[in-house]
Parts: C-alpha cells; structure tokens; sequence
C-alpha cells in the first residue's frame, strides 16, 4: 500500500492533483524530517508520504529498532501515542504502526511521525509460539509498554524483548483467535 | 399429651407445621410491615459494570436524588445490600464476578437491569466478548431501557420495583 | 553485636511480609477495574492493573459498519464525554470521504466539544470527591453539571450520548433561542465552579491527603507519553488545540494551565482550572458564530480514493490527546479503526506512581490520572 | 492559610448553601420541559429538527414499507423489525411496518435520518420501564399513538441560585 500512496498516480481527477499541489508548498519541516531519515538509512527506510504533520516511513523489522533509536535520539521525539496492528492477510502479513510525537521539542510539537514495520504472519497462530515475532521498542520508548501488550493479545504478535508479553483486556480464559485478525468472525458476519 | 404425641422421629415435622399455622396466623399484618421496611430501604450495591454508571450517578445527584424514594446511595459492602443495579454492559470477563457479587448477597435480593447492554446486549449484539443480556447470569425483576436510561427512567423503574415488592409474598424469606 | 529482632518477626522472611490484595472490581475505590497491589505492612510494593472488564471489541466491531453506523459506536467508551470522543473519528472519515464542513457547523461543533469537556470534568471531579470521602464535593458537581447537560439535550435530543457529530457537520441546527440560555447557563455554571475552591481546593483536609503524593516529574512524564491533565500538571504545556488547531480553534483565543508539581493536588487542580478556560471558549465562540448558515453538508458514503489510505487524526479531549487511525481500503467500511485514547496512554504512570506510597493514597493517586475504565477497555 | 482557618472557610461556604433554593426536580410530580416535539427529520434539506430522542412515532399514513430504517438500524442495534400489519389495519403496499424492541434500542436516531416518507419521527416520552423483556416490544399500533407528555418544568436562574419552580 506504500507505493500507491506515496505519489498521485495518473489517474488522479483535476481536483485532488490542485490538491496535492497545494500539499506540497507546506510541509518545508516534515520534508526536513524525512530528509533526515533516508540521508540516515538509505534504501533501508521508505517514506510511504508526506502530508501536512504527517510523515509516514515503512521499515523493514530488522531495521525497526535502528530506526527508533535514531529517531528518538537524533530527531527529538520522544513518545509513542499509539501502537497499532493492522492485519493484512492476503499479504500474509501484521503491519504494527508506531505514532510518534514529541513534547520536549516545540517545532516538532504538532507532527507525528509514522513508523510501520512488518511482521510475518501465520494462518494457525500459537501466539507467542511462532514466527509473528518483531522486536520491542519498549528500551527505546517506555510509553509502548502497554500498547504492545495490547497489539501481542489482539493480533498475537510477540514482541522480543518486551519484559511483561502477558493478557490485558481480554479474558482469562480466552483461548480463541486473537480477535483482530481478519479471519476471526464476529457473531452473523 | 404433647409428649406423646411428639416423638424423635417427627419432631421436625411437627415443628414445621406449627411454624406454618403460626405464619399463616400473622402473615398479611407482619408481611406488609416487613414489605413497608424493604421498600423504603432498597440498598443498591456498588458494582459499576460500565457506562450507565454515569447515569445512575446522575440519578443519586440533587437534581434527581434518589434518595427521596429510600434507594440509598451506592454502598461499599455488599453484605448490607439488597439491590443490585447492573449499569450496562456485561462482557465475559465481568459475568463470573457479577454472579459472585450476587450470590455473597443476603436474602431477599432484587436486580435491576439498567440500559440496553444489560437487557439484550443492545449495541453489542456481535461482539465477541459481550453478553447478550444478563438473564443468563442472575434473574431479573425491572428493565429500565435506554442507552443509557435517563435518570428519570430508572426512578420509574424504581418505582416499579417498589410497586413488585409490595404485592410480593414477604413471607417466604422470613 | 546486631540488634536482636522480635523473635516473631526475625523468622519472617520479606516474602512473608509482602500480601496481595485484590482492589477491584466490586470496590468503590476503583471502578471498573481490577489493580492487584502487593503490600508491605502499609507501603505498596507493586501493583499490576488489570482492565478489560469493559473490553467490548468496538474496533473489532467498526470493520463492520458503514462510515455512519460506526458513529453510535465509537461515542460509547466515554458516554459522558461522547462529542470529544466521537471528535477525531469524525475528522478522519471527513478526510477519507472527501467532505467539506460548513462554517456554522464548526463553531457548533467546537461549542459541544466544550460543553462536552465541562460535564466529563465535573463527573470526574464528583467521582474523585467520593473516593475521598468528601461528599460534598460529589453533590455540588453533579448537580452543576445538570446545567450543562440541559444544554447539550437541547442541542442534540440526548442528555448524555449524543450522536451529534456526523462527517460533514452535526445532525441538527440549534434550536431557537439557544444562544441566550447558552450564555446564561454557562455564566452561572463558572460562578458555582469558582466557589468549588473554598470548600475544596484550599481545603487543608483535601491538601494532606494529595499534596505530594504521587509524584510524577516532568522527565517522567514524557518518557512515560502521558496526555492530558497529567502531563500538564507536571510542566508540560502540550494542548493539542493550540499545538495543532483542528476546526476553528485556531481563531479562538485558547490558553492552557500548567502547574509544576506533578503531585496528586496539581492533577486534580488542571482540569478545574481547564473548565473555566472552557467557559471562555464557550463565550468567544457564540460570539463569532456565523448567525445562520448551513450545518451539514451531504454525506457521500464512498472514499473519495478507490485504492488504500490511512488518516491519522488527534484532538484534546477530557483525558488529553486522542487520535484516531483510520485505515480505508475504498469500501464504505474502513479497514481497521484504531483509537489511541488518553485513559489508556495514563495507565501506565499508575504502577509507577504507586510504588513506594500507602495503601491508603492509592484511590486519590488513581482518579488523580483523569482515568475512565471504560475508555481504555474499549 | 492556616489548617483551622482553611477548615473554617470551607465550612462557611458550605453554610452559605443553607440559604440556596432546592435545586432537585420533584420527579413523577414534576417533568422536565423539552424543546419541540422530539427529534424530527427534514428529507428535504437533509438537516434535522431539534428535539428529544425518545420514544418513535410511526405515522400511519406515511409508511411504506420500504424497510430503510431497519437496514439503517442494522449496523446499529437491529432494534427495529419489520412486522406484518394486521389485515384490520391501514395497509401499505407490502403490508409491513416497523416494529421497535426498546430492550436493543440507543435512541441515536439514525431510522429517523433514513426515512424518506415523514413517516418516523421521535417523540418524548422517555418513562418505557417494565417488568418483562416483552413489555418493551411495541408494535406499529403502538408506537402509532402520540405519547401524553405533561412537561411543566425548567431550569431558572435567579439570584439564589439555580431551581425548578
């Protein structure tokens, strides 16, 4: 999904290419950031887009901690808001997605910078047996401690590293799918 | 007389059936009184299962004041209480829990199922970790409908409770 | 020579001293959710929190509704906040249906917003008056916050869970003579808040018992990523309506309150200090309202692009900042909804805050989180 | 300030209260005042009309059958089924009609929006309690009779204080 983001294709109507002209006067900063991280990485990272606050860079997950290190460290974000796993099974394939922000820095106060990595993904999953495994950032950024356990429970996906990988929402009993992904079905679905 | 009449073996039967005239004798005057005093001290337990706490937080504030009709505020201890109003929804992890809090209740004991979760499941009707409806976990006496109800819809559901309290048989939990 | 101990205690090993105590969920002290707190004698040693007991799969759920549907859903985590909630999954579906918000309609919005704002505080504050015994601090904010409620059912039909907010504007204009009674409303509503701070705020009873507890400094605070009230009362001053306006926010004039303490005093301190702001909100934006105009623009019920698209959308709502990520694979039901909520990023302060501190601390430490169950469950 | 001077101000403000008009609403005797009639729905300019979401009205008349209600209330609650009409009844054309289970319904309001015909409106009458799970189904005949609302009270500000009347 990155490729088709990343640039309007031919197709577009008059409209949204008046649009993204406009689009691409404003982020002079986001443009900077994303400058920052491929001068950095190279053809390690992707940038999927820049929107206006919003720059979303794609990583493999062997690069993923790299990545968080320098962006925590060299680019002043300090947080993560959100952590979300979003299943793609046609691709056989988990996208975890980290929103980073930052508070300590007032320029970078209304970005949020994307990073999203991806995960393998087994049509049986024994969660936190098999091979759904990414590396945790929770060195990196402690605020992803809770998120990445919710992620591990709903999607199954098992974070290396992460010190405390057990349930939080769900029940106790629960011995199901893990219910985000896309083949468990909801009741008359 | 009595002596011989009441013998090892039947002694429990007879004191049954004495217990039974006895009851029989004073049950209308003595039920009503005893019915007069639950109706005018329902004591609900403190169990928020989820948002239409909000709501029957409302219910206890100045502006409608439960209390008027002797539903006392919330209580801490469940040994003390004789109303459990669930307030919405019910999801799996919650539903043993509620069965605890029921069952460590002393006789007699009265449900209200508050808002459209608690009756049916209501918006929830497909997820996977809600139950449809608490009838399955406790029995209940009043629905209040509504997501969430207004508080004035759980006053009349009140009412309504008094109003079964009144014509139920007292007798039976003395 | 050592000091000879008590022969009961010198047999004791630590292990034996430590007890495990079940707080939750039949507690009045915690709500909806279960905090499993290890004790020595009076000192908590380690806690673990154990929500879920709200866990309702709405993004589970949202895959399965249409961009309309999802909206009575995705209000229903913080029924009593359900405008800022419902705020950010509204602005993303804007984005991914290509709709255009009329004027008039953003001024309305932004007016919810903020009376929605007030009411969730005032509840939070009469909550956090009954975790301290102090009942009157339950009754005066929930019988004020009546006020604002009346004004929101006159603008939606709905004392609590509105469904106000569609993509493209709200669902009804505001009914006559709503301006006025607004203002009157409003203006008496800050009166009786002002007097919140005799009975409550300098009250030497209420300041023993949070004044220094919970401490939670400022590194702290944006190395744990906590939002909202929390982190504002530890010095950082982060408001997403002035950081990045969303609407009209940036032609109000928004100030926000920081304090620097980072105790369980300043936390309950910034959202009272918020609500007044609110107030002035309020008043700015009835003045500059468009008169009459439309309020909803038509709903078109398809992406406006046919391939993948994902919007991430922020607003500051009672608890702090909440985004919502919306993935669209150009069908009318989005892909994935996720909502990164402000109770669920202050949770994890709370196994931080406690440790070290007395049992007897925990239920002011814990509401002073500006936390809601319900919300972070899901 | 002192601890006994802080005890005693916060006191001295609570006293003051003594003096304040009663602010609670005498419930079943007493009713709140609403705007309008319910919440209503314009097809016309696709914007609704202010007003309680209680209770719905069905207008006879104006029904017919084209069940978009029910497909709107089906991501939603899937409060609302489509019932057979009684052949001693007003009919329309596939003889079917609404019929509202309020132990599912949220009150959102999402029907009202979807009816294009005028024939489903709200109204306000909110008192639906009862004693049974069946008391809370109301069929077309019933939601066709216009609730007797008495709505007599509202808010006023005065000097001492907010109150009802």
């Amino acid at each position: 999904m990155s490729e088709e983001t990343e640039k309007p294709t031919p197709e577009t109507t008059e409209k949204s290419v008046a649009k993204q002209e406009e689009v691409i006067e404003l982020p002079a900063l986001e443009k900077g950031l994303s400058e920052k991280l491929t001068s950095k990485f190279g053809e390690k990272t992707s940038i999927a887009f820049v929107k206006e606050n919003r720059v979303r860079v794609d990583v493999k997950k062997e690069d993923v901690h790299d990545v968080a290190e320098f962006i925590r460290d060299e680019m002043n974000f300090d947080h993560v808001e959100s952590v979300t796993g979003v299943d793609f099974p046609d691709d056989k394939e988990i996208e975890v997605v980290y929103h980073i922000g930052s508070y300590t820095d007032n320029s970078l106060a209304n970005q949020v910078l994307t990073l999203a990595t991806r995960a393998p993904r087994e049509d049986i999953p024994i969660p936190g047996k098999d091979g759904t495994r990414l590396p945790t950032l929770r060195d990196i950024f402690y605020s992803v401690e809770f998120h990445e356990r919710e992620v591990f429970e709903m999607l199954g996906v098992y974070f290396d590293g992460h010190p405390d990988n057990r349930r939080l929402l769900l029940p106790e009993d629960w011995a199901d799918l893990p219910p985000l992904r896309k083949d468990f079905a909801i009741k008359g679905r | 007389m009595l002596k011989d009449l009441v013998t090892p073996e039947n002694a429990n039967v007879f004191v049954g059936k004495l217990g039974d005239i006895l009851e029989k004798a004073i049950d209308k005057p003595l039920g009503y009184a005893i019915n007069w005093g639950r109706i005018w001290s329902l004591w609900p337990v403190h169990i928020e299962t989820a948002c239409c706490s909000v709501e029957f937080g409302a219910a206890s504030s100045p502006r409608y004041d439960v209390e008027r009709f002797g539903i006392i505020e919330a209580f801490g201890s469940l040994r003390q209480c004789d109303l459990v109003v669930v307030q919405g929804t019910i999801t799996r992890k919650m539903a043993p829990r509620l069965r605890l809090v029921y069952d460590q209740m002393p006789e007699p004991k009265y449900v209200i199922a508050m808002g459209a979760c608690a009756i049916t499941g209501g918006l929830y009707f497909d997820s996977y970790n809600v139950l449809p409806g608490i009838d399955g976990v406790i029995p209940v006496d009043v629905y209040v409908p509504g997501c969430p109800p207004r508080p004035e819809t759980l006053i009349q559901g009140c009412i309504l409770l008094q109003e079964k309290i009144k014509r139920m048989k007292a007798r039976k939990f003395v | 020579m050592t000091a000879e101990l008590p022969p009961g205690l010198a047999l004791q090993k630590v292990d034996e001293r430590i007890m495990t105590l079940n707080v939750g969920p039949q507690h009045p002290g915690s709500g909806h959710m279960r905090i499993v707190v290890q004790i020595d004698g009076d000192y908590i040693v380690a806690c673990d929190p154990d929500p879920g007991y709200v866990h309702r799969g709405e993004e589970k759920m949202a895959e399965y509704r249409n961009y309309i549907t999802n909206i009575p859903h995705l209000e229903r985590p913080v029924i009593h906040d359900s405008c800022n909630v419902l705020y950010p999954y509204v602005l993303g579906a804007e984005e991914i249906l290509g709709i255009e918000v009329p004027e008039r309609a953003k001024y309305v919005r932004v007016i919810a917003s903020e009376l929605n704002r007030c009411i969730y505080t005032q509840y939070w504050l009469a909550i956090y008056g009954i975790f301290l015994g102090h009942s009157t601090m339950f009754m005066w904010p929930a019988g004020d916050r009546e006020l604002l409620i009346d004004l929101m059912e006159k603008m939606s039909g709905a004392r609590v869970t509105h469904a106000h907010f569609v993509p493209g504007g709200v669902r009804n204009d505001l009914p006559a003579n709503f301006e006025d009674a607004c203002l009157r409303q409003v203006n008496y509503f800050e009166k009786r808040i002002k007097e919140y701070a005799a009975v409550f705020y300098d009250n030497p009873i209420l300041i023993s018992r949070t004044k220094d507890t919970g401490v939670l400094s400022k590194q702290d605070a944006i190395r744990l990523g906590t939002t909202g009230s929390v982190l504002r009362a530890s010095g950082v001053d982060y408001d997403l309506r002035i950081k990045e306006p969303y609407d009209v926010y940036e032609e109000l004039d928004v100030h926000t309150n920081v304090m620097k303490e980072g105790d369980s005093y300043a936390r309950s301190k910034v959202p009272w200090l918020d609500m007044m702001e609110s107030c002035n909100i309020i008043r700015q934006a009835l003045q500059k309202m468009p008169k009459s105009g439309s309020v909803r623009t038509k709903l078109k019920p398809n992406p406006k692009t046919k391939g993948p698209e994902t919007v991430y959308k922020r607003v500051e709502s009672g608890r702090g900042s909440l985004g919502c990520y919306i993935v669209s694979d150009g069908k009318t039901e989005p892909y994935r909804v996720k909502m990164s909520v402000g109770s669920f990023r202050n949770l994890i302060a709370l196994p931080y805050l406690l440790k070290g501190e007395k049992l007897g601390n925990m239920p002011s430490v814990y509401w002073s989180l500006n936390y809601w169950p319900v919300e972070a469950d899901r | 300030m002192g601890t006994a001077t802080g005890i005693i101000r916060a006191l001295n403000s609570g006293i003051k209260h003594l003096a304040i008009k009663r602010f609670t609403l005498r419930y079943p005797e007493e009713k709140l005042k609403f705007v309008g009639d319910g919440y209503q729905f314009d097809p016309s300019t696709g914007v609704g009309i202010a007003g309680l979401k209680g209770r719905h009205m069905l207008f006879h008349d104006h029904c017919t059958g084209c069940q978009l209600c029910s497909i709107a209330c089906e991501g939603v609650a899937e409060a609302i089924a489509m019932v057979k009409v009684p052949d001693n009844q007003k009919q329309n054309k596939k003889s079917i009609m609404p019929q509202i289970d309020y132990g599912k319904c949220v009150f959102c309001g999402l029907c009202v929006d979807a009816c294009p015909f005028y024939a489903l409106y709200m109204t306000n009458d909110y008192e639906l309690s009862s004693f049974t799970k069946e008391g809370l189904i109301y069929t077309p005949a019933q939601l066709a009779v216009k609730p007797y609302v008495s709505q007599d009270s509202e808010i006023q500000i005065t000097d001492r204080g907010a109150t009802h009347g």
